[in-house]
């Protein structure tokens, strides 16, 4: 590659501004923040308007399937191995770019409400727009390397933001877990990138797709790769093994939580796999693993979620539950159908955590569903937004979250029945426990203190408006991707057809299902949604229980409240030892051992020397006798020797 | 010639700072540093200037009889690996003298004439291109740091610097035994570097010196296990000192093997090279694993650096061309970042009179920029990309990689641990709650604030921008590896 | 004069010295008292004269025996020093045991 | 030759002044004296010639050797005109005087010997005159001591000397190293054994002057028991003049013989080596110390001696001048510590950097120096002793001698650390003039040699 290739499109102006843009909010935050006060909420906001304006502008003028790459500089070099500073446009960048900058800013405009008293303000907002230049980075650029930037820089933005509110230590911890948690993921991505440059010479999505090609499916090289690289989709996205961080992240201010850990960040797993969809359809092991782990993530987090009471934990594990589905639809090969669940996902968590934000801000802090309640009658925008999101999420038509979630169905029906069944499943949990938040939050009567009681408030304009946005997004939202039952047009699967084409021509494309077929599918799916609901609503609204307290739970119910204890087991199984060993090293071996050997020898050479010291006794009468002995001596050894 | 000017410089500074007194001398050194730096960045222009003629050659190399037998000549120069040492000595000196300013020591004259003579015994290590030359300059550096910490140095220095003195002073006797070893049995009667280079010892002998020369240089980086001088001394060490000690000298090592060691006897080092590699592993684990549990600040540091530098010692004797390169890359990162780390330690220490990171706590309240500062000198020294270090790293652990994967993945394990220990030092000492022994904690002076910064756009600098960096280091690494390299 | 020495297998004189020899040093090993152990020295010393005397004569030529005169010379002057020494130390001490002379010592 | 015949005018004078009681005027004279004569000795420069039928004979081995000699008597002097300040002293200060022009006389005969008798002569006279130095403080039993030992052994060992010479006359018939040497040339292949134990013995003997172990009992007594400056004199100028007799004697006698002798010497150079440093370890009295110290640099010496093949000459002559100069300067401060603090031992340099920072930077580089490191004259003697043993091929000596010196460094090290960090003690610390001379003069030279040792290496 040469050195600064500028590409003379009209779409390099727009290019650049988009990550530049919250880069300069940053930076102006970053060194005015104090000074400007709450305007940098403002400026933040506009600055990323602005590029989602700049978004738009490349939405309209990519020609269809056609994709642009905007070199800026080499970044480094060695050897013949290039690594530059490059922007790949095309349909799969473009939709994460508007999802990102969209809800993104949307957010930001919350945030202005939602973090309007704290003294953090300015730099909650330099944060968060850091967050958004690095996300831009990862979505944007043409090179694993420049994928990797931002990957680790919205882990430290994550970083940054869980521990936001850094008096508290706990929240410090949960900060920590989240970044070194993703640490672990991204060597496993560096490792894959190391593969990468190993075999192909190169870190660019497409040369490396054409080295993958050329070894052929299955090759053993690519399946490395490829799971190396899942690793690193499982760190930042939260997938069995390295979920639990997610779940701590809560700690962070909740604009965080819907932006970071439930909008955009957590979804980088599942784009990057989409992004390198060829080299994954080429290593079918790799998507079976996928599939599986996709797959018992989605039960596990939902199991979990069942019995969380924390409004915002509730929220975190459906968002476990569903990138896994999202993972499992990747596993199956279904590349668009996951980024059609990330979409629309992205909408309606968004919504459902500014909602819980607001329920949280009316309820001045609190979070634990068991003192809520009844809150309907409060806060009706909010109370509503909310009830959309849970629709949505739960499948049930005509609301975005059914359209993705039943095409990923559909394709595990194709791929695997069984696969199809645990999705399903999973899915019917994820309505019950959500229509269970829904429930406890906003119907019945207030379980709270009266005091808090009192002032209860709706939100802001500033806050509510976001919200409203986001629901109305969220109904709309799945129109774009409707099921072949419905309409031929699959406009979300001909825009991105492009991206996958390659990856279709490898793998074997499942034989088109009938419609009865579909019909049955979708009847099922949302009839299993509808008594998942109808139970919740039973036990919650007609019976007006209420989650019991965490002392009296017992049997299965306190494994499952507590996560099934995983935390306490990797705590045991990683955490402990490396404590225990690191004391180890450093008293028995480096002290005991090396230190001790060390000062040995000078210990033993200083006793040789006394030792020696008494052969001078002082008596010159010894010393010639000594001499003349020493002198036979030496002499015999001479003449035995030289004889 | 403008080599043997660099040379100069800062001797003749060291000999007038004797004469000063007081503030006048810390002003001098400062202003002496500062000008080294602006002759440095001549001379690399001078360097990059493409037509590569005898003149430029003649004016960076300078080549005289000294002693006609044992022969020894008086042979410096620069290519691309020592001018970036020199670079990276050069851009470190100032600020180090600057980190002094607001510290009161007694004998502040000999203190700072000391430490430009130590700088001049660097430079000359650097520079020198015969290896006679190159081991005085190597014993020269040893003896100013050693009297600085002795005279300067905190709780029971005397026994902690002797050690140090003795370990290190060991290993370079053995490498003088190495260098008269190769003398004797080179063909041509030489020790200048090309000569060197040129002739091949037989590989029967080549083991032997290895070691000779390995020993050396591993007391001197230190790696595992030859490093348990170097915790002490850093924390016992006043913090100029350490900064010289763990920015520079221990640099000296790591140069040296790329210069005197891999080229002379590559049979020799093909022959050890799995055990050197498999010790550079074990140290960086081992010394990651117990920096997780260091309470006391510096020690942290130190372990902490005995890693990171463990990792470049790997990634050289990886002996590929990105092995070499990244580690060139890294060292400059490194003592840039070690150098930060320490001075961020200082600070704090001298602030709180305490380096327990038990007793610390909450200074982000009292001090936001100094926490910014110092998120910003972590996150380099943890590799974040878009800082220093990540490019090294990258290239390191890639170079390793080809060596061998699955060591690489282990040695990768860095990447986590650095994670954990640095996340968790800053917490316990930014974070959280004011801890009672820090109610007080007044803001950075003006010195302070400008040594931190000029750290962070340095970290930035390189991290964004390494094409100078590496366009400098990319042919001498091409060569060392071609010198170097069995078949 | 040189037939009276030569008479005498020249071995034989290189026997005897080299015993008057052993004896001196025996005696300087054995004996504690200082001037005893001087005059073992003057006994070697006088070993080696006759030795140098008897080669020198079989040799034919003179510089032996004028080396024995330096040897004769400075073995005075030793003596001399020697004895003198051993005054101050008399004085000091009231006694000539070399093994009181151990103040030094390690 | 001259040199020799007006130094031992200078000791003449230094007796008559007594009579016409010049003693005020006398050091300053004798000092004069000396540097005139140094100059003179510079002239017999590449002439070699040889006088007194084939006693004596100058070369440039000779020259280098006595210039150095006189270099250092020059220093002794200049100390010792505020070393004897007391009355006692100033009543003898002419004959102490005389007799150290007499010891220089011994040292320049064995520069020059090239006839057995002078070597003889040489060395007592040498010798003699130091059992009297050594014990010159009468009243004091230490020195007492100091003195008798040094005599009782040197007189025993001098007997071995002798001994060895009667029998190589006996197998060569002549005194004369040339004769000896062509004797041994002819010979080389089949030598007579009495040839062989003669040498043998003469070996032991010079191995008893030069203090190399296993002979090396006597030097740590008597350092210590002499008085400082006669210490300073004996572990410069005595040592290095036997080491030049030892090597003139080797090279002109007995070199194509010493298969014979291999064995005894390496066993003692490695022995010297280790005993000298390993047993200065743990030493707590700084003149006792300096002794030991002295016994391994005389195993580093030896490394010359036994690497003689290669006519290593210049090495040792530059080693002796690093060594003379870092130890005279060493001396120097050692005795104006004593007098100020009244012991000798280690304690009394503690905190001496804080109450006199220069003197302690002195004593440093002095230790620096003998310790052997860059850029002080000590290191290169050290370097190019190695180098030449090396090419000779005693590389185990080499590395011997390389481990020997990383011990070594410790205890010049346990100085530096007593006057750095050790807390001061109350003594007003101050050298008089003349010893500030002294000891810039030596450092100055020290590192000139240190920065340009060709001066010395092209010499010979």
């Amino acid at each position: 590659m040469t050195d600064t290739v500028i590409q003379t499109s009209n779409l390099f102006m727009p290019t650049i501004l988009i990550p530049l843009l919250p880069l300069i909010g940053f930076i102006i935050n970053g060194l005015f923040g104090k000074k400007l006060g709450h305007a940098s909420g403002w400026i933040a906001t506009t600055m990323l308007l602005a590029s989602f304006a700049c978004a738009l502008v490349l939405f309209f003028n990519l020609p269809a399937g056609g994709s642009e790459t905007v070199v800026l500089s080499n970044w480094f070099y060695f050897k013949d191995i290039f690594i530059p500073f490059a922007f790949l446009i095309d349909p799969l960048t473009i939709t994460m770019l508007l999802v990102v900058t969209g809800i993104g800013s949307l957010i930001h405009l919350y945030s202005i409400g939602y973090m309007h008293d704290d003294e953090g303000f300015s730099r909650f907002f330099t944060y968060l727009n850091l967050f958004v230049f690095f996300m831009l980075i990862l979505v944007m650029g043409n090179n694993y390397l420049m994928m990797f930037i931002g990957w680790e820089g919205v882990g430290l933005c994550s970083y940054l933001l869980i521990g936001f509110w850094f008096k508290n230590q706990a929240y410090n911890d949960a900060a920590k877990k989240a970044f070194i948690m993703n640490r672990i993921g991204d060597l496993g991505f560096l490792v894959g990138m190391f593969m990468m440059l190993f075999h192909f010479k190169t870190l660019n999505y497409d040369q490396v797709a054409i080295g993958a090609l050329n070894l052929g499916i299955g090759n053993i090289t690519i399946v490395g790769i490829t799971l190396a690289l899942f690793i690193g989709a499982m760190g930042k996205s939260a997938q069995l093994p390295l979920y639990t961080w997610l779940p701590d992240a809560m700690a962070g201010p909740t604009p965080v939580s819907a932006l970071i850990h439930a909008a955009t960040m957590v979804t980088a797993g599942i784009y990057m796999i989409a992004r390198s969809n060829i080299l994954y359809s080429l290593a079918p092991h790799t998507l079976d693993v996928i599939l599986i782990v996709g797959t018992a993530t989605s039960i596990f987090a939902a199991i979990i979620g069942l019995l969380q009471n924390d409004i915002k934990k509730v929220l975190a594990y459906s968002t476990v539950s569903q990138l896994g589905l999202m993972f499992a639809a990747l596993g199956m090969g279904a590349f668009e159908s996951g980024m059609f669940h990330v979409v629309t996902h992205a909408f309606f968590k968004a919504l459902l955590f500014l909602g819980a934000g607001s329920v949280i801000h009316a309820l001045s802090g609190e979070q634990d569903m068991r003192r809520m309640g009844g809150l309907g009658k409060y806060i009706k925008i909010t109370f509503a937004t909310f009830l959309i999101g849970t629709i949505a999420i739960s499948g049930i038509p005509p609301f975005a979250g059914f359209f993705s979630k039943d095409e990923i169905l559909a394709t595990a029906f194709e791929h695997n029945k069984i696969i199809w069944g645990l999705l399903s499943f999973s899915s019917m949990l994820t309505a019950f426990y959500m229509f269970r938040l829904l429930y406890l939050t906003f119907s019945t009567s207030f379980r709270g203190t009266d005091e808090v009681k009192h002032h209860i408030h709706e939100s802001p304009m500033v806050m509510t408006l976001p919200l409203m946005i986001l629901a109305v997004c969220s109904i709309v939202v799945g129109f774009i991707g409707l099921p072949p039952v419905l309409s031929h047009t699959h406009s979300f699967k001909t825009y991105l057809s492009s991206v996958f084409a390659q990856s279709k021509t490898i793998m074997p494309a499942g034989h088109e299902m009938s419609h009865s077929m579909e019909w049955i599918l979708i009847g099922t799916a949302v009839g299993l949604a509808l008594v998942s609901i109808a139970f919740a609503y039973n036990k919650y609204v007609m019976q007006k229980q209420t989650p019991v307290e965490d002392e009296q739970l017992n049997g299965l119910n306190k494994v499952v409240a507590n996560k099934f204890y995983v935390d306490e087991i990797y705590n045991v199984v990683f955490v402990k030892p490396i404590m225990l060993l690191s004391d180890l090293f450093l008293v028995i071996i480096d002290k005991l051992i090396i230190d001790l050997l060390v000062h040995a020898v000078a210990f033993i050479t200083s006793q040789v020397g006394r030792l020696l010291r008494l052969f001078q006794s002082g008596h010159v009468g010894f010393y010639m006798f000594a001499m003349v002995i020493s002198m036979i001596i030496l002499l015999a050894v001479q003449i035995f020797v030289v004889i | 010639m403008l080599t043997l000017i660099l040379l100069l410089i800062p001797l003749i500074a060291s000999i007038i700072a004797l004469f000063l007194r007081g503030e006048l001398v810390k002003w001098f050194s400062l202003v002496a540093t500062i000008v080294q730096l602006a002759f440095t960045v001549y001379v690399f222009t001078v360097f990059k200037t493409p037509d590569t003629t005898e003149v430029t050659k003649n004016l960076l190399s300078l080549n005289i009889d000294w002693i006609n037998s044992p022969k020894i000549n008086f042979n410096i120069g620069l290519d691309g690996m020592s001018l970036l040492m020199v670079i990276l000595t050069n851009l470190l000196m100032p600020l180090i003298v600057l980190a002094g300013f607001n510290r009161n020591q007694e004998r502040t004259h000999i203190m700072y004439s000391l430490m430009l003579l130590m700088h001049f015994a660097l430079i000359g290590v650097f520079v020198s291109f015969d290896g006679f030359l190159y081991y005085i300059f190597w014993e020269l550096a040893l003896i100013p740091i050693y009297f600085i910490s002795l005279n300067w140095g905190g709780v029971n220095r005397a026994t902690v610097t002797l050690k140090f003195f003795i370990y290190t002073l060991a290993g370079s006797l053995l490498m003088l035994f190495g260098f008269i070893f190769l003398y004797w049995n080179t063909s041509s009667h030489s020790l200048s570097w090309v000569d060197l280079t040129m002739n091949h010892i037989c590989s029967c002998k080549q083991g032997f010196i290895f070691w000779m020369f390995f020993l050396a240089y591993a007391i001197k980086i230190p790696i595992i296990p030859f490093h348990t001088w170097q915790p002490d001394t850093y924390s016992s060490a006043p913090t100029q000192g350490t900064m010289l000690l763990s920015g520079i000298m221990l640099k000296m090592g790591l140069y040296s093997l790329l210069r005197w060691l891999l080229p002379i006897v590559p049979m020799g080092t093909a022959e050890y090279t799995p055990y050197v590699i498999a010790m550079c592993f074990i140290g960086v684990v081992y010394a990651s694993v117990i920096a997780i549990m260091q309470t006391d600040l510096k020690k942290l540091f130190a372990y902490s650096s005995i890693a990171h530098v463990g990792l470049i010692a790997a990634g050289i004797f990886a002996l590929n061309v990105q092995g070499i390169q990244g580690g060139l890359v890294q060292m400059l990162a490194h003592g840039i970042n070690v150098v930060g780390v320490f001075y961020c330690a200082d600070i704090i220490i001298n602030r709180t009179g305490s380096s327990d990171i038990n007793t610390l706590g909450g200074i982000r309240v009292l001090s936001p920029r100094f926490a910014t500062y110092f998120i910003i000198i972590v996150l380099g020294s943890v590799a974040l990309p878009l800082t220093n270090s990540f490019i090294g790293e990258f290239m390191l652990l890639l170079g390793l990689f080809e060596y061998n994967s699955w060591a690489a993945l282990f040695a990768g394990l860095t990447v986590i641990l650095g994670a954990v220990y640095m996340l968790r030092m800053y917490q316990k000492v930014m974070l959280g709650d004011i801890n009672e022994n820090v109610t007080v904690f007044e803001d950075l002076k003006w010195n302070e604030e400008l040594v931190l910064a000029t750290i962070a756009i340095l970290i930035f600098a390189f991290g964004i921008f390494p094409k100078p960096i590496l366009e400098l280091v990319a042919p001498i690494s091409e060569q060392i590896y071609r010198l170097s390299f069995v078949r | 004069m040189e037939n009276s020495i030569q008479s005498v297998p020249q071995n034989w004189y290189l026997l005897l010295s080299t015993f008057m020899f052993c004896i001196g040093v025996m005696g300087v090993l054995l004996r504690r008292n200082a001037i005893i152990i001087l005059m073992c020295i003057e006994l070697m010393l006088n070993a080696v004269n006759l030795l140098l005397v008897s080669y020198s004569s079989y040799a034919g030529n003179a510089e032996g025996q004028v080396f024995v005169f330096f040897i004769m010379v400075v073995a005075a002057a030793e003596v001399a020093v020697g004895l003198a020494l051993l005054v101050s130390i008399y004085r000091n001490v009231a006694s000539t045991d070399i093994d009181i002379l151990n103040r030094m010592k390690w | 030759m001259n040199t020799l015949i007006y130094t031992a005018c200078l000791g003449l004078f230094g007796l008559l002044a007594e009579i016409f009681n010049l003693r005020k005027y006398l050091i300053p004279i004798l000092v004069l004296g000396l540097a005139v004569i140094f100059s003179l000795n510079l002239q017999t420069w590449n002439n070699p010639q040889t006088h007194f039928n084939g006693m004596l004979s100058d070369s440039n081995f000779s020259t280098a050797f006595s210039g150095l000699a006189l270099f250092i008597m020059l220093i002794i002097l200049i100390l010792s005109g505020d070393f004897y300040t007391s009355t006692d002293d100033e009543k003898h200060i002419s004959d102490y005087m005389a007799i150290l022009m007499f010891t220089l006389c011994g040292a320049l005969m064995m520069f020059s010997f090239s006839n057995m008798a002078m070597l003889f002569l040489g060395i007592e006279t040498l010798s003699i005159s130091l059992y009297v130095m050594a014990g010159s403080r009468r009243f004091e039993l230490k020195s007492n001591e100091a003195g008798f030992k040094y005599f009782l052994m040197g007189s025993f060992a001098s007997a071995f000397l002798l001994f060895g010479i009667a029998l190589v006359f006996g197998v060569t018939g002549t005194f004369s190293i040339d004769g000896i040497g062509n004797y041994m040339r002819m010979h080389a292949d089949k030598l007579d054994p009495l040839f062989i134990v003669g040498m043998l013995l003469m070996i032991f003997a010079m191995l008893f002057k030069v203090s190399a172990a296993p002979f090396h009992f006597w030097a740590p007594d008597v350092y210590e028991g002499a008085p400082s400056l006669i210490t300073a004199l004996m572990s410069t100028l005595v040592k290095i003049a036997a080491f030049a007799a030892f090597y003139r004697l080797l090279s002109s006698c007995f070199v194509f013989a010493l298969g014979k002798a291999e064995i005894i010497l390496t066993i003692s150079c490695a022995a010297t080596l280790l005993v000298g440093n390993l047993v200065a370890l743990v030493q707590d009295n700084f003149k006792r110390l300096l002794a030991y110290s002295g016994i391994s640099h005389a195993g580093y010496m030896m490394l010359a001696i036994i690497s003689i093949q290669g006519s290593t000459d210049s090495a040792l002559f530059l080693y002796s001048v690093g060594y003379a100069v870092a130890s005279l300067a060493a001396f120097a401060i050692a005795i104006t510590v004593f007098k100020a603090t009244g012991t000798e031992s280690i304690s009394g340099f503690n905190g001496l950097a804080k109450k006199n920072p220069l003197l302690a930077a002195s004593l440093t580089m002095a230790m620096l120096s003998l310790a052997g490191i860059p850029p002080f004259a000590g290191f290169f003697g050290k370097y190019f002793i190695f180098s030449e043993a090396f090419r000779n091929g005693w590389q185990n000596m080499v590395f011997v001698a390389i481990i020997s010196s990383i011990i070594g460094v410790f205890y010049y090290m346990k100085v530096i650390v007593a006057m750095y960090s050790k807390p001061a003690n109350e003594f007003e610390i101050k050298p008089t003039f003349a010893y500030q001379m002294v000891i810039a003069v030596c450092l100055i030279i020290s590192i000139v040699l240190g920065l340009y040792p060709c001066v010395f290496t092209k010499l010979l």
